[in-house]
């Protein structure tokens, strides 16, 4: 399959509206071992890529995905902000400015964006953040993209089972990374804020496929 | 939730609107980015210092812009890290050419957004020095965790990197001298009630009406642990044991004190803690060089308290005496 | 009730222990009767100036004791005036010679423990003045009550009257200017919520999740009316209709401003209560001339509010300028 | 009848004992009204009347009231501490030195005790504030006693009745003096605690006078 710059923006407007129908989920979550602000900022983040979407009309998948991460660096705050800011950032690096995407190329730059998060935020998977989530989902794109030949939307139920598995498989983690860390084995059986809209991005990036 | 607001999703404008009212003499303030400046700014040939964090803390930090202290603040939405666009500005509005020195309370989003300004302005030729403030003994085991969180001390560092900076010391003078503030503080605070984040609209956590929660942060986020609640002086005793247990302190030490109120506790009680801990202090042979007792750096309407204490030697000393004109901290001038 | 003291009645010695642990540059304390007065007293040829009330109020009056304020303060028990004797015995301790100045909030029990600690003084031969403080505009048909109540214009009373005193006016002066700027300042107050005195250890009213109390005293007394909750803008709307409605400001006149926490109310919505009334002022073309914002007069945790407007001529405008040095108001010193 | 110091110690330790008893009581009356201390104040005052009535063992009635005057100017501050100080210390100098007192001195001395009150407080009778209590009994006690030539234990049935009805009759005024005149109609209502304190203090009398 081919990934055009409109298949970004729908993914943005499926992962915007996730995140503002899942606002004051992830805002309890993160009440429980944090602070209570990362539905708040991710929903204030993506309403704001929206708007910057529309106002600048981006001409290709990268400059659509700097225009995602910037956004987000500006408006998200916390530790989500650069997070996520960085790994669109990542994104619309690897992606060059080429006009239309292929799965690998996707994958290759799901896995750049990866690689941004641990290397602003030095976690590994285990300490209960969003590297949780994003670690084997990039894994098993890589396996069954990369190396298998499938395509994305061959996976799709698979992967999204992945990740919210590896959403839940938090719960009986305790934090090492983040705020929730300073909660020491308090933080044990709740589930990661983070952990839980990465595993809504990744299902946006599976809703934008089809119609649905 | 009752709070005089209009719209939780614009009490931080509104906020720096009415701040800007108030203290036009001490105090510019710049929207998208938001920033707060010193009215002087730039001063040429003078160290810059920039801190920011979440707003909800107030008056830390715009309430500390001004002569001997900080020269732009930062605030973020409430409880959230500011982005680094607004150090960026803020950075580039009020440098003189002397380096820029940023103060950053240890927390994974502070010290994330802090990084990528000071990138983003090393990238284009400026000096950029951080200091991370990480003085809350209620985060036990530290290498486990994110770190141990900036709180109290950050007000002291503040204070004697701005006396520095305005007395013309070069920006590795200033960071050595932040740097012996953050190596030499130490706090912890308590929690009687949580408090509520306007655009959540509930209590970022529970507690009982006979509970307190020990080793509270800044945020809202729940301590160490939760107990009974107790005579003031027996929670003190357990505050202080826990400052003194990580940094000891000798007969014929000198320290400055910081008796900080979480937002909604009465003057009264503040007090009522101090004189536990000067008691403490008093029966060990330690000195009081000087003491603040009042609401410095809060968690919006919490009730609860935090102690700070920073051991002192001549320099820092002096540069604390230092006059300063900000907002919410003034003296000899 | 949860609170950070020990035993509810010993909370205002151990305050005043506290304070004196603190400020032992400032203040000393004086115990049974209780007092807290300048470190420097008395200081010979001065007119002395002795404000006081209950206790709660915090900083409210022992904070302003110092140099350019108060020469000392008398605290009675939470939210009860103080005693004769308190009154007295200060009095004794730091006189100079050149007379006495009460400075008394309008409520009952205070002025007349106020006047029977003068006529005490006054049958052993000092010459004792008082100024009434009477701001609060919303006691409506002061006719028929006991008058309007002292509010956030005692800040600038003492303020004012401090300065005048420390230039060495006499005590006629000291006293016609103080009773300058009680004609001159007008104040209200609203509640988010009660507060809970520590003996009584419950809430000294009842306010329904959504409502207000407009017009609320700074004792936990309920105040003009109870109303359903709005947004910020419109009750400074309400507040400043009020004072406005009682003391006309023309465009031109220059004012002083005192924006007030009641105690629990973060000062992110002081500084949001502040930018409505600039907004208010400016539009009417009155020059807001010094602004405070923080909490100055206090209900313990109360979470609310109150607009102090004092009208300025020359006179006012320069002893508001000159130096204070107290625990909790200081500038230029 | 004589009334020795033994009869006003007497007095004052059951006065103590009703205030006592009715702390939170007379506490409540004033929060509803005012700010919630006059019970607090009244029985923190008794307390340290007790205390210095022991610790002084002064000799006569005057004395007696003299040192509790003393004790209740000193210790319970606001409205009331003034004004119940001023009865006692207006009481005190009636009586002069005597050892004994009969029914007709004691009665003016409670006149000069009001008058003290009146005139520190500048009360008037329907302005819902002790005045309502004292007045009438006052009166009344003048009318029987002086006039009528009975004793106090004569009336006692008759005082109580009245000063617990005329502490009843300040519930519907608007109180014009006093915290409560701040409420303006709101103070209607509520039973006045001085008003209620008072009716303790004339109770107290009459308990005083038998082994009850
Ligand atoms: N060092 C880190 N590496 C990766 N993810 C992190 C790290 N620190 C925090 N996170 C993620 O960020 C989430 C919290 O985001 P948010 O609440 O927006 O920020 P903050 O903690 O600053 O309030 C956590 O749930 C976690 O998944
Ligand atoms: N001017 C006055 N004259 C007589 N009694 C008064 C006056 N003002 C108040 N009181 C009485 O004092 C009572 C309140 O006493 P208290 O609560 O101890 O004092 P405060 O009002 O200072 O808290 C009122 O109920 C009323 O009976
Ligand atoms: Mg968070
Ligand atoms: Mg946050
Ligand atoms: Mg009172
Ligand atoms: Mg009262």
């Amino acid at each position: 399959m081919k990934y055009t710059k409109e298949y970004f923006l729908r993914f943005m407007e499926i992962f915007a509206k996730h995140l503002a129908e899942n606002k004051d989920y992830l805002t309890q979550l993160d009440a429980a071992i944090g602070d209570g602000d990362h539905g708040i900022n991710m929903d204030r983040g993506a309403k704001t890529a929206l708007q910057r979407l529309s106002d600048t009309n981006p001409s290709t998948p990268s400059a659509v995905l700097r225009t995602i991460g910037m956004a987000l660096l500006s408006s998200v705050g916390g530790a989500a902000g650069p997070l996520y800011g960085t790994a669109f950032m990542k994104m619309s690096i690897a992606l060059g400015n080429k006009e239309e995407i292929d799965d690998k190329e996707l994958v290759k730059a799901l896995e750049q964006a990866l690689l941004g998060i641990k290397g602003l935020g030095k976690a590994q998977v285990g300490e209960k953040t969003m590297v949780d989530v994003w670690e084997p989902v990039v894994t098993f794109l890589k396996e069954e993209i990369i190396n298998g030949n499938k395509e994305l939307k061959d996976v799709c139920n698979e992967l999204v089972l992945l990740a919210e598995e590896r959403m839940k498989a938090t719960i009986p983690m305790q934090a090492r990374k983040g705020r929730a860390s300073y909660l020491g084995e308090r933080s044990i059986g709740h589930q990661d804020p983070g952990a839980t809209s990465s595993y809504l991005f990744f299902k946006s990036l599976c809703e934008a496929l089809g119609g649905n | 939730m009752k709070k005089l607001i209009n719209n939780p999703e614009h009490v931080v404008k509104e906020m720096l609107e009415g701040m800007a009212a108030a203290h036009p003499e001490l105090i510019k303030v710049h929207f998208d980015p938001n920033f707060i400046y010193r009215a002087d700014a730039p001063i040429k040939g003078k160290v810059v210092l920039i801190s920011g964090g979440g707003s909800g803390h107030e008056p830390l930090h715009g309430g500390y812009v001004g002569k001997g202290m900080l020269d732009a603040a930062c605030p973020g939405q409430v409880f959230t890290s500011p982005t680094p666009d607004q150090m960026y500005e803020a950075a580039k509005t009020v440098e003189g050419g002397a380096g820029i020195l940023f103060i950053v309370k240890n927390y994974t989003g502070d010290v994330m957004n802090f990084d990528m300004a000071a990138d983003l302005l090393r990238s284009e030729g400026y000096k950029v020095e951080s200091v991370v403030i990480a003085d809350d003994v209620a985060v036990e085991e530290s290498l486990y965790s994110a770190g141990r969180r900036g709180v109290g001390g950050t007000v002291f560092a503040e204070k004697i990197g701005g006396a520095a900076a305005e007395r013309g010391w070069a920006l590795e003078e200033v960071k050595r001298v932040v740097q012996k503030v953050a190596d030499n503080v130490r706090s912890i605070g308590i929690a009687l009630t949580p408090c509520t984040v306007p655009a959540a609209g509930k209590p970022t956590f529970e507690l009982g009406e006979d509970e307190f929660e020990f080793g509270i942060g800044i945020h809202g986020e729940p301590g160490r642990k939760r107990l009974k609640i107790k005579p003031a002086d027996e929670i003190v005793q357990m505050m202080m044991d826990a400052i003194l247990a990580d940094m000891p302190l000798e007969k014929g030490d000198e320290v400055a004190l910081l008796i900080n109120g979480m937002g909604g506790t009465p003057l009264m009680e503040l007090y009522i803690v101090n004189r536990k801990v000067s008691q403490i202090l008093d029966s060990i042979g330690v000195k009081r060089y000087k003491t603040l007792v009042g609401n410095y750096i809060t968690s919006l309407e919490m009730q609860g308290a935090s102690v700070t204490v920073l051991r002192l030697d001549d320099e820092l000393k002096e540069l604390l005496e230092d006059p300063v004109l900000t907002p919410a901290l003034r003296w000899k001038s």
